[in-house]
């Protein structure tokens, strides 16, 4: 029988550790919003499936010669897959709001203080005891305020690798409760005289605006902040293959397989790096908290924004507009537009949300930019 | 890094980030208004036109095969 | 004339090897079967085409350097190809028939008997001068008669790399042969009343059950059988994203354009492991003729099964149902209808038979996390 | 290792092979009919009509332009 | 304001040294063309994308860790990148007027004329003081004149990295301009009566002939050019597929998904080889010069050999034919085409001239295989 | 290497490199009509009919549900 006994020895049972089974609980958590709640399925269904794998005892999916362990090497480590990811997403973006109205880029400025604050305050706990996060750690827990899922996993990637997992689960799960973080702030800073203004409708904006501006986006962060053309640049790669009219076999292979496939894949990277070890600790906790203040002080930034721009221009501007700063395309817009609509059921946002939605997106690659600038080195 | 220091880090990053986001994304609102303004409408008609039409499969000739095949399978069906 | 001398030198007919060149016919063989005969086309004619550009004298295909040494280095050694031709198996698999009759994964179970008993057959052939198999080369060899091609392509790169090109090929040229092997078995062993026993027709699944499935099945591998959650894990992946509703583009790349540049990939990785000197051995005879013991014994143990089940179920078990036990999803359910309806041309076995069958599948996860736990360390 | 040790060997594989593989399929089965007996039935009529428009992309606007051309043509090339 | 100095610092403006500047330009340049123009958008696009990438000061991109050094070290060191293309082009090659008319191979053949004399020409121009182009240099650089992208590739990557960007260019602008390279060599060497010669009607190809070519042409590849195997034999394979009628979805995914994914890659892996110091100097200039004589001499050849064929045909052979078979698929047909109609509206050559045109792949891919075999060891 | 032996070289590459491209191509004139004589023709009868029906996926049902939804919204837009 010792062939039982090897086998016994060989069960998850007579290994499992603590620690691991919290962990898939943590992973099943992550399905059941995903499946369940329509939490960004797409996903934190691979990132809850990949943190149970990670867990198995003697499983070995991280070790050298795991799947995940290659997945995570050759796709996170080297930065590829974010960056694929962010290509995929240039090429599913559409600028035409944006450009036919750019001021509303100063909303998604504003939002990214959503980010410095969270830096500011992950600095702060450090005033508790037993948090000890350095300016990478708190760089990398701040660009959850981006609301922009590639961007936190390949800034993470960079700063903060142990962090990396509980900074993607926090930015993809308040992405996904943006609907719920975002109207009772948006509400508090505004009247309902506010909510109601109307905007002007916007222009129609020519093909070759729309092909010129990724490149006018990319030339400007090439002067002015080179760190940033790793993810700035494959977006704008992806929104000018899509805009160019040229290439749709390629924008339409961007915006589906690999993007897809690298979805799949990216995901169970993510969860691979959810390890007891890692996630199991205060910090966590810490992270969870300031991505909560990150999302809530970006939304407000970029109300507080839209009023103060809203003073100085001519044409109205519905304050609401700013809360879309924070990106979480096009969550953030739609709920601009539906907390507009209730109060006033004619007023449609949504295109006007578009705006500084996607700027919101080159907002905080931007900031991503600064940070690896400042504190990558 | 005593905490103090890294508080005053933080602080500047603050300050230093949203100033070059700032200056980054009103610099863009410049070259976008000048995009526009040398890029803008002119081409409309001509464009316009030419969009639909200009995919390099438009419609392919077996995607035609294929719909026409699944249009009629599909009045079969209605029957 | 020194130049044509050069490119004298470096014409394969200056440098053929015997051997080669019957590897290439062993190739072309394959594709003949491939095209001409319907043999699992997708895998055998990439595994066919393999086998002739990796005998390729002075090709250098297989060669560091060489496009099949870096494809089969990075697919198959690290076990990544054929994982994730397993996740995309489990996005097109329907486990509704499973899930509405639970005992059918008895004949899933009692099918992998061929397993079991061709391992005891291969290191029998010990006893013949010539065979000297290991238990790990008996275990890759075995696992042929799982009737499941990225199992045993998982299997046989972890414990006989040597001989993962004859197992790959015998495992997929069985499957395809399985209308041919399995009805005389199936005949032979059931009398013709047997044969025309109705089934009681299935309950309609819900989609919840259709959902917590994979993750039961992933659940009991973790907790008994961590070494099977590579490919158990994979597998349940793949069903859970095609179940859940939520990630439809993710499970429709992994069923179709992932797992078709996987398994072209994989197909040429296997071919390029056909060479002279691993492949023209009388060990590979001895596969060959294991593998057919498998399929059979396979069948016939299913078979069994499911007429002792059926004599001790209140409901009426058709015994033909133990054939699809061996897996070879959908064929061997195929030709359980097949037989069954010669029969009786109005009984319809098909979705019965889909539930062992995909128990099969399940089954020979199982055997091959065995066999790793047990002979892989 | 000589060849009765393996066969031996061989032969204990056999068992414990089988007997794992049995009673973890067993332990299945009463998984799938306790999963059945919570997760089975209720939730029927409320997914059902759920499912069909589910869809993430139904069908998008681009398809029906491109099927809608397809179309055009293809009832010319009929004529 | 240590942390603006810092920002200063890692600004491009702070950085930027004057060829990193004109590369970029060439990059604009090269989208410029691709998107205004339509040259060969499908790779000049990423191209043009990856120069302005790789040229980017503190960018990254091309040092270990950046994206495009990961891309290039992958695909196109290892050549696996180019080899895959080829075997999408197959996928998508019907060589059914080939077979039809077998002799238009020799319209093939002596296109590569092309290829030879601008070796023998890149030779001659050491004869100028600043060029020094070995052996292994001018066989790159003669590949131009094979009109075929991923060979051009693919070889340059083999016999002279350095000059891969400049090559690859160069082969690409020159496909893109084939429509006014082409005629007016055409109609210098023929007569309007000869223009007008009409060809006999082709016979339709059997499919079992469609099945047999590309193996036929594997064959004899492997038997007197094992070094022009990788090429020909993924073309092949990617041909097989797709008329063997079996493996469908396989081919369909190498024509599409498979082929747009490492195009993308592709073009970003050579944009990265566009660095000022390989690219901007005299031996580029040297380059751009003799690609155009080899697409000029290619073409004079073609046509100069189908007219010494029409002496000798029982069958009309209008001499238009010889200037496809360049390849440049399906570029130079059309452009035979056009002429063809110019000098009588009723006669379409399209088909005709499908024949010489993919005998120029397999000729320029035999005479790549040639190149390796004598210069490449 | 003198620049004359490289012109001797380059020359003689020339050469060899024409002859054996000739050749090859010359052999494979022959090897595709000995190809058509023994695999030309016969079989068109018995393929033509198989081809356009053996997709492995013809026109699936879900297609063909989409395009039924999308000509369905077509004819709805056109009014
Ligand atoms: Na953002
Ligand atoms: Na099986
Ligand atoms: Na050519």
């Amino acid at each position: 029988m010792e062939g039982l006994m090897t086998l016994w020895q060989s069960t998850a049972l007579a290994n499992f550790q603590s620690g691991q089974v919290i962990m898939m609980l943590v992973g099943g958590l992550l399905l059941f919003l995903a499946i369940k709640k329509g939490f960004e399925p797409l996903l934190l269904l691979p990132i809850g499936f990949g943190a149970i794998l990670a867990n198995i005892p003697l499983g070995g999916f991280t070790e050298e010669g795991g799947v995940l362990y290659y997945i995570y090497y050759i796709g996170i480590e080297t930065g590829v897959f974010p960056l694929l990811i962010f290509m995929g997403v240039g090429a599913m973006t559409d600028f035409s709001a944006l450009i036919a109205n750019p001021k509303m880029l100063l909303l998604g400025a504003a939002a990214q203080f959503g980010i410095f604050a969270t830096l500011f305050g992950a600095i702060l706990l450090n005033l508790i005891p037993g948090f000890n996060f350095t300016l990478q750690d708190a760089s990398a827990i701040a660009i959850i305020g981006g609301a922009d899922g590639p961007t936190a996993i390949f800034l993470a990637s960079k700063l903060a690798p142990e962090l990396l997992g509980a900074i993607a689960v926090a930015a993809y799960s308040y992405m996904a409760l943006v609907p719920i973080i975002q109207p009772p702030i948006m509400k508090a800073l505004t009247t309902p005289e506010q909510r109601q203004i109307k905007m002007e409708q916007l222009r129609t904006v020519s093909q070759r605006e729309k092909i010129l501006f990724p490149l006018a986006v990319l030339f400007l962060t090439i002067l002015f902040l080179p760190a940033a053309t790793p993810l700035v640049g494959m977006f704008c790669l992806g929104n000018l293959m899509k805009e160019c009219g040229v290439v749709d076999r390629l924008s339409k292979t961007a915006q589906n397989e690999l993007i897809n496939i690298v979805t799949i894949f990216l995901g169970l990277a993510v969860g691979s790096k959810l390890n007891a070890e890692d996630f199991l600790s205060v910090e966590t906790l810490g992270i969870l908290a300031l991505g909560a203040v990150a999302f809530g002080v970006g939304t407000a930034s970029g109300v507080i924004m839209a009023k103060i721009m809203g003073k100085f221009s001519s044409k109205p501007i519905n304050p609401l507009l700013g809360a879309a700063g924070v990106s979480a395309v096009p969550m953030a817009a739609r709920v601009v537009n539906k907390v507009g609509l209730e109060a006033n059921p004619h007023n449609f946002l949504l295109m006007h949300a578009m705006g500084p939605n996607v700027a919101g997106v080159l907002g905080s690659a931007v900031a991503a930019g600064i940070l690896l600038a400042l504190v990558g080195g | 890094m005593p905490i103090s220091e890294l508080l005053l880090e933080a602080g500047l990053l603050m300050l230093v980030g949203m100033v070059v986001v700032f200056v980054f994304l009103t610099l863009l609102i410049f070259a976008t208004k000048l995009l526009s303004k040398f890029a803008g409408q002119e081409e409309l008609p001509q464009t316009l036109p030419a969009h639909p039409t200009s995919g390099e499969q438009a419609v392919p000739e077996h995607v035609v095969a294929a719909i026409s095949a699944a249009v009629h399978q599909y009045k079969k069906n209605q029957k």
